[in-house]
């Protein structure tokens, strides 16, 4: 089912931004770490919606398995041991994936017209018969999301089930999650659900839980409930300012048009150049 | 599960002990969380690991394996001396004021009766004081020093805070603070609920661990309510309902029992099982005994059933001894067993002592597997290389392998934990030529009974007279089936009140067990499901998931037994006037003016006796109260007592450091030979344990891809001090052995198992998952139970996994 | 672009999609951005549960095809069923992974058969199997059937021959089982609650 | 007939134009990832997936054939006392003002420049691109290095697509010129009024 242009924010490297017209809702998925048990039934319900199978892998001495990203493994579990309080374990598992930012940096830095697109309700995706595998999408990603496929050389990561959204349903992960750590609706619902979960953890003893919805990409369509909100790089490295890199907002930003217009500038200047002050011509009889 | 799933729900507490339901019942767990949203609950985990329960509880203590009891009974003296129980639900509800005979004794781990050569307890002491009326004498003021609270208190005073820390290595203050959580749930309006799994089953001391659990839950008023009970959380989709059926040695559908060598005459088998009431106007319902019985084997040799043969009683083999799993693994090494048939189970992976399994079935004339699945029982005699090093040369077992239907290719129902009967309905075809079991069952049968019809044999009478009236006789139907399990009127049923009446027309499906009769005028394959086919169609395959009470209740979900009870023993959530504990929660209450009980679920109680009549909740027992003392129920006793795993860490049993007959379970059943293949802790120092994880199921999911990559190697996981005195870093291949063998795995060190202090030394634990082996998608593995030792618990035989010895190497 | 619009409507038309979806379907020329078809949309939905732990979990499994005739049903997906009342849609690693379950490479096609000593399986009919496991069936139970006990009470047991019933299989087939091996007179026999 | 000075052999000729076609293809194809106004120069190559596999291997070829070219014309690109008075006065070349310019060796100062930043910024390119070569290379790298490198990658593309179109208008401007690159030789008008000093070595004159 095609989404046109009017469901559409954004899109990669087109300089004319679609009009979205229409205003759907904003969806986001809201994952609370605090109920998680890390069971990995979002992996496997990831896998079997979107066709994927990764490797049977080994064992490194972790729970880690897939032990990261790819282009079959589009979600992963990270576990951390950490003691924050002294003698008092805790188990920290957290659902690594896209997290659909507001100002997605992958989209930012794609050369590729249509490769990655913003719907209106927020999803980020990935459009791979667009996608000439270029890997600049792993430059723009503050999160270290996407992956190139070994087989196609072409960008995957998760599309927040953006075919089950499309015709009303929830993303698979969603639908599975046996404990209810994964929830997904309107952002603005996700956001009240969340201050609910985070009131029922400071009450428990959590006084830094908080919500992860970082404001340096503009919010995200993927949000943490966090335990220790402060220190959200207990959670296998969770960054705790993300924004798009400077770099990458560099040469993505202002840089592509000047640069540009420097190439056409000197092209012009040469012309001008030419047609007022001439060729240089050498007479042929100039002798000693 | 007393209660079921959606249930915990309503609860304020959850302990979470000897199981570890966030991971092998993630689905189950989910009303956990939701307990913890919506009703403020907290989360206890007791475990020997941090598991990943304890990865979301409120509160965990560590525990060293196999010693619940101590734990447990650590927290009912913590309850009885700080005071802090249901008074008036002990006091009405339970044997407490029960007097106990005065012969009973308990000395240094030893009850009364004890005979050291057999391992085993003439039980004849362990019994009420009986008085003339037929009655057990009571004392209502509780004073009497053999009445069963006072036992009680004596027995679990010696279960000091210090004592339970030293056994199980729970830091004191960790311990106390459990203790206190609980303790809150004594007051009327408040409960616990308690869910277990095979960390309690999985002990030579099991049963008893679990009965321990339960008698905290008395204490505390917690069972028959929403929101408490005692849930087991069983490992696989139909054990319930395989165990309902009787699938086990000794039983008959619906917890009826075979009849033992003794049990020559009928009428004495019935009547032992028929107990009447050991005090006034209790209900006792197993009186109605004989109607559940006539009514199978009417079902089973339908005409040929009759009053004169006695039902076909004695077509029923009898008992000389248990023949459970392990006693016939042990007949199978000793060459004593021919044929082995294994529908959809792997002896060789999930039985204990793999080296002792494998060589008994190389010891079989021939082996049948029905399996969806490729199991490494079918290929117990093919080489593995190091996995199953054996020569097929010199194995004469003939092996046939057939392939069955897994749930996507069939019709039918299962039972959860619940007790929910569940129906399913097919969705494809099997693959290539697999059949379905019920087919394989009549293949095999059909063959069976032909050649006995042609050739005849050995006792052919209950072969050629089973019902079988299939209209395929070759693929009898799952509905055809059903309906013969849950029962049908051979003649018309009538109102025992008013003979006129006609309850049921003949030829029609019964409405549920009450309708019954001993006279042969019903059939019913299985009386606690009856009813479940009704004339009303399959209540089984109901969909209507209305939940009018917000109590998750949900009543026209499918059909639960009995008679589509949800909460058990809920008339123990009322008050003795017939007022809800909670009404917030209510399950039922007594309508005084409809003269009945009724609620948001089926009462379990006879629906029109009024509180003034003094009926009790426990309406199976013949006392009408649940026990505390467990009288000649249990084979070790009718207390629970810690008794240190077959293979401990300690050189004595701390509890009775000068008894060596009560180290160990005294009444654990142990095969001659088999004493030599328990390990000692200078050789073996390290507690083993085996377990599941989440992302796996059993052997199964080794087979499935997914799941093989959710987890794809077999590993062990070490403490990080075990981990640094043994030089394994994480990652790193060890071998883990005991005195049965070993296998290989790679290495996980984790902060999660910790080295707990137990009576002054440091115990180390070792923990091994158990998926992997020789067949599937996942990687290769040994089998877990080459470590484990072939002895099981007391009552039910079920294998010690959860506590033996290991050491560990860097390989 | 034609196929995939195509598509769109069944869809539409099996009542999955919105309506305001529908209206872009008729959007021409080309589409700014297409998401994956939804790969539901005719497939047969059929109620089960699942087969592993005992939570009893509803589960929906999708099948090719409309269940014409000559369409072979194979399934292609599986998720929790919202309608049941303990899972409420969800499913655990397991239960999520079940499709790789009913497609393992490991699931047994036809009757097999190991001769003594031998390295290896050979095909065996079916009814060839259940002949040979009668025969030897029938054997040992008339050679070692236990009619009477040394004391002369009548027992009727047979215990040379042992069965292990599943832990997965439906109540009617555990019923059925536990008929016929009581019949034939069996004692060594459990069910996988034994461990 | 006028007399025609030898000034690039039919080696260094080809080099030359090696170096030029993979420059103009590598910067095509280049620019056509660099912004979404040039998108459309991927249909050149196959589409957007085979300019970014050929775009590398372009790159490569650039990189070998400019070494060799560096390699012959090094010597040459050294700067001399005389080039910077020549750059004193770049505004009076630029006007086409020659009179009384110093005399020049082989290269003027400008080709010399040209010749210096064509040495720094092919190797960056080589060592940016590398960095960023999917499927190849990228993922021995870590993601900042990445980010530095895409846009070492821009920046030296542009510095010397700059200097290509500098380097080609003054070879259209400079009248005689097209020539030493085509042909191989230079008339001595044009070698003694721009290069004096090398067409002394040249002659002996």
């Amino acid at each position: 089912m095609a989404l046109q242009s009017l469901d559409i924010k954004a899109r990669s490297a087109t300089t004319t931004q679609p009009p979205s017209a229409r205003n759907p809702v904003h969806v986001a998925k809201l994952i609370d770490i605090s109920k998680c048990i890390g069971c990995k039934a979002c992996q496997a319900a990831c896998m079997e919606w979107n066709d994927l199978r990764d490797e049977v892998g080994t064992n490194v001495g972790i729970y880690d398995n897939p032990r990261d990203l790819s282009d079959q493994s589009w979600t992963v579990m990270r576990f951390s041991e950490v003691e924050v309080e002294q003698g008092r374990l805790e188990w920290l598992i957290r659902k690594d994936g896209c997290m659909h930012c507001e100002d997605p940096g992958c989209l930012k830095a794609c050369p590729s017209p249509g490769a990655i697109v913003q719907y209106a309700n927020g999803i980020v995706d990935f459009h791979e018969e667009h996608c000439i595998g270029c890997g600049y999408c792993l430059t723009g990603c503050p999160f270290n999301i996407p992956r190139i496929s070994k087989k196609d050389s072409k960008a995957y990561k998760c599309t927040l089930c953006s075919d089950r959204v499309a015709v009303g349903l929830e993303p698979a992960c969603i639908k599975t999650c046996p404990t209810g750590a994964l929830v997904f609706g309107s952002k603005e619902d996700m956001i009240h659900h969340a201050e609910g979960r985070i009131a029922d953890l400071k009450e428990r003893g959590y006084a830094k839980a908080a919500l992860y919805n970082p404001q340096g990409v503009g919010g995200t369509h993927v949000m943490y409930v966090l335990q220790h909100g402060d220190q959200p790089e207990l959670y296998a490295n969770l960054p705790k300012d993300p924004s798009i890199s400077p770099l990458v907002s560099l040469w993505k930003g202002v840089t592509k048009p000047l640069m540009s217009l420097g190439i056409g500038l000197a092209v012009f200047a040469g012309l001008f150049h030419y047609v007022t002050a001439g060729p240089k011509e050498v007479e042929e009889e100039e002798t000693d | 599960m007393t209660n079921h799933w959606v249930d915990i729900k309503n609860t304020d507490l959850v302990l979470i002990m000897g199981g570890n339901a966030a991971e092998a019942h993630p689905c189950g767990f989910k009303w956990v969380t939701e307990a913890k949203a919506h009703r403020k609950a907290r989360l206890i985990v007791v475990d020997p690991r941090f598991t990943r329960s304890a990865a979301v509880s409120d509160y965990y203590a560590p525990i060293r394996a196999g010693s619940d009891i101590a734990f447990l009974g650590g927290v009912i003296n913590y309850l009885l001396s700080h005071d802090r129980i249901h008074h008036e639900y002990v006091k009405n509800y339970t044997d407490f004021s029960f007097l106990v005979k005065d012969e009973f004794a308990f000395n240094d781990g030893i009850y009364s009766g004890y005979n050291p050569e057999k391992r085993s307890y003439d039980k004849s002491t362990w019994g009420y004081q009986i008085g003339k009326d037929g009655y057990v004498v009571t004392d209502p003021t509780l004073q009497n020093p053999r009445c069963v609270y006072q036992l009680m208190k004596a027995h679990y005073s010696r279960y000091t805070p210090d004592m339970v820390s030293s056994i199980c290595g729970t830091p004191k203050d960790a311990f106390l603070k459990v203790c206190e959580l609980i303790a809150e749930t004594s007051a009327a309006n408040k409960t616990m609920t308690i869910l277990y799994a095979l960390g309690w089953t999985q002990h030579s001391q099991g049963s008893q661990m679990i009965r321990t659990g339960a008698m905290v839950q008395l204490l505390l008023g917690n069972i028959g309510v929403a929101g408490g009970g005692m849930n087991a959380l069983r490992g696989h989709s139909n054990i319930q309902g395989l165990t309902d059926l009787g699938l086990l040695s000794n039983l008959l559908p619906g917890y009826m029992t075979l009849p033992g060598d003794a049990e020559q005459d009928y009428k004495t088998y019935v009547e032992k099982r028929a107990s009447k009431p050991l005090r006034p106007g209790q209900m006792s319902y197993w009186q109605n005994y004989n109607k559940f019985f006539v009514s199978n084997m009417k079902a089973w040799w339908g005409d040929a059933a009759t009053a004169q043969n006695n039902w076909c009683y004695d077509w029923l083999p009898k008992l000389d001894k248990g023949y459970d799993l392990l006693q016939v693994f042990e007949n199978m090494n000793q060459g004593k067993v021919n044929g082995y048939i294994c529908q959809g189970f792997n002896p060789l992976a999930s039985a204990p002592c793999k080296v002792k399994v494998s060589g008994s079935l190389a010891k079989l004339k021939f082996l049948v597997i029905v399996d969806p699945l490729a199991t490494e029982t079918s290929e117990f005699w093919q080489n593995h290389g190091e996995y199953n090093d054996v020569d097929p040369a010199k194995i004469q077992t003939e092996v046939f392998r057939l392939p069955s239907t897994c749930f996507a290719e069939e019709d039918g129902s299962l039972v959860n934990s619940g007790r929910w009967l569940q129906w399913h309905w097919k969705a494809a075809e099997p693959p290539g030529d697999a059949k379905g079991d019920q087919e394989i069952m009549a293949g095999i049968f059909l063959k069976i009974r032909d050649l006995y019809k042609k050739d005849g044999g050995a006792f052919p009478d209950p072969i050629l007279n089973l019902t079988w009236k299939h209209k395929q006789p070759d693929a009898p139907s799952p509905e055809e089936l059903a309906k013969e399990f849950s029962g049908k009127a051979l003649g018309d049923v009538t109102d025992p009140k008013d003979k006129t009446q006609v309850l049921v027309k003949a030829g029609d499906q019964l409405n549920g067990f009450p309708e019954l009769r001993d006279d042969g005028s019903t059939s019913c394959g299985c009386w606690i499901f009856a009813g479940s086919w009704s004339e009303k169609g399959n209540l089984m395959a109901r969909r209507d998931n209305s939940d009018p009470f917000g109590i998750g209740q949900t009543l026209n979900w499918a059909y639960a037994w009995p008679a589509n009870r949800r909460v058990l023993y809920n008339r123990a959530s009322c008050d003795p006037a017939g007022k809800p504990y909670d009404p917030s929660r209510m399950l039922i209450a007594w309508n005084a003016e409809a003269g009945k009980w009724g609620g948001s679920d089926i009462p379990d109680f006879k629906p029109d006796s009024p509180p003034e009549d003094g009926m009790n909740p426990f309406i199976m027992n013949p006392e009408g109260v649940a026990r505390f003392f467990a009288i000649d129920k249990m084979a070790e006793g009718p207390f629970p007592e810690h008794y240190e795993p077959m293979e401990s860490p300690l050189a004595v049993n701390p509890m009775h450091p000068k008894n060596d007959k009560a180290k160990s379970n005294p009444a654990a059943r142990v095969f001659k030979d088999d004493w030599s293949s328990f390990g000692t802790p200078d050789r073996f120092p390290y507690v083993g344990t085996t377990y599941r994880l989440t992302e796996h199921f059993h052997y199964w999911t080794k087979h499935v891809r997914i799941n093989a990559i959710l987890q794809p190697e077999q590993f062990v996981e070490i403490g990080e001090e075990l981990a640094k005195e043994k030089g394994i870093k994480a990652g790193d291949h060890v071998r883990v052995k005991s005195k049965r063998g070993f296998i290989v795995a790679v290495a996980v060190v984790t902060k999660r198992v910790r080295t707990l202090d137990v009576a002054g030394k440091k115990v180390h634990t070792v923990g091994v998952p158990i998926h992997w082996g020789f067949m599937g998608v996942a990687k290769n593995g040994y089998i877990t139970n080459t470590l484990t030792p072939f002895v099981g618990d007391a009552n039910t035989q079920t294998p010690e996994f959860k506590a033996f010895l290991v050491n560990i190497e860097k390989v | 672009m034609q196929v995939t619009r195509r598509q769109f409507f069944k869809i539409c038309a099996a009542g999955v999609g919105s309506s305001s979806l529908v209206a872009l379907g008729f959007a021409p020329g080309e589409a700014l951005a297409e998401v994956r078809e939804f790969k539901l949309a005719r497939t047969t939905e059929t109620r089960n549960t699942c087969p592993y732990c005992s939570v009893g979990c509803g589960i929906l499994i999708y099948s090719l095809g409309d269940q014409a005739k000559n369409a072979h049903a194979e399934v292609m997906h599986i998720e929790g069923d919202p309608d049941h009342p303990v899972n409420r849609g969800t499913l655990c690693p397991k239960g999520a992974g079940l499709l790789d379950f009913v497609h393992s490479p490991n699931r047994l096609k036809r009757p097999e058969y190991r001769a003594p000593g031998s390295k290896e399986w050979q095909p065996i009919s079916w009814d060839e199997a259940y002949t040979r496991i009668a025969k030897l069936m029938k054997e040992d139970r008339d050679k070692n059937f236990i009619a009477k006990n040394d004391k002369g009470e009548t027992v009727n047991r047979w215990v040379s021959t042992g069965m292990l019933a599943a832990s997965a299989s439906s109540n009617e087939t555990g019923y059925l089982t536990q008929k016929i091996a009581r019949s034939l007179g069996m004692l060594a026999f459990d069910n996988q609650a034994r461990v | 007939m006028r007399t025609m000075i030898q000034r690039y052999t039919a080696r260094e000729r080809s080099n030359h134009w090696v170096v030029a076609i993979a420059f103009i293809l590598a910067g095509l194809s280049g620019l056509a990832l660099f912004h979404p106004a040039f998108f459309f120069l991927t249909s050149l190559f196959g589409g957007g997936p085979w300019d970014r596999i050929l775009h590398p291997f372009i790159g490569v070829v650039m990189f070998l054939s400019f070494i060799a070219m560096a390699a012959r014309f090094w010597r040459f690109n050294r700067f001399t006392p005389a080039d910077r008075q020549w750059m004193k006065r770049i505004g009076d070349v630029i006007c086409n003002r020659d009179q009384g310019l110093p005399e020049l060796g082989k290269y003027n100062a400008g080709q010399k420049y040209l010749f210096w930043t064509m040495v720094m910024s092919i190797p960056a390119l080589l060592l940016s691109g590398i960095v960023i070569w999917q499927p190849w290379f990228a993922h021995y790298f870590p993601i900042w290095l990445l980010r530095v490198a895409v846009i070492i990658h821009a920046l030296a593309a542009w510095i010397m697509i700059l200097g290509i179109i500098v380097h080609v208008y003054a070879a259209i401007w400079v009248k005689g010129t097209v020539r030493a690159m085509t042909r191989g030789t230079v008339s001595e008008a044009w070698a003694k009024h721009h290069h004096r000093a090398w067409y002394r070595e040249m002659t002996g004159k």
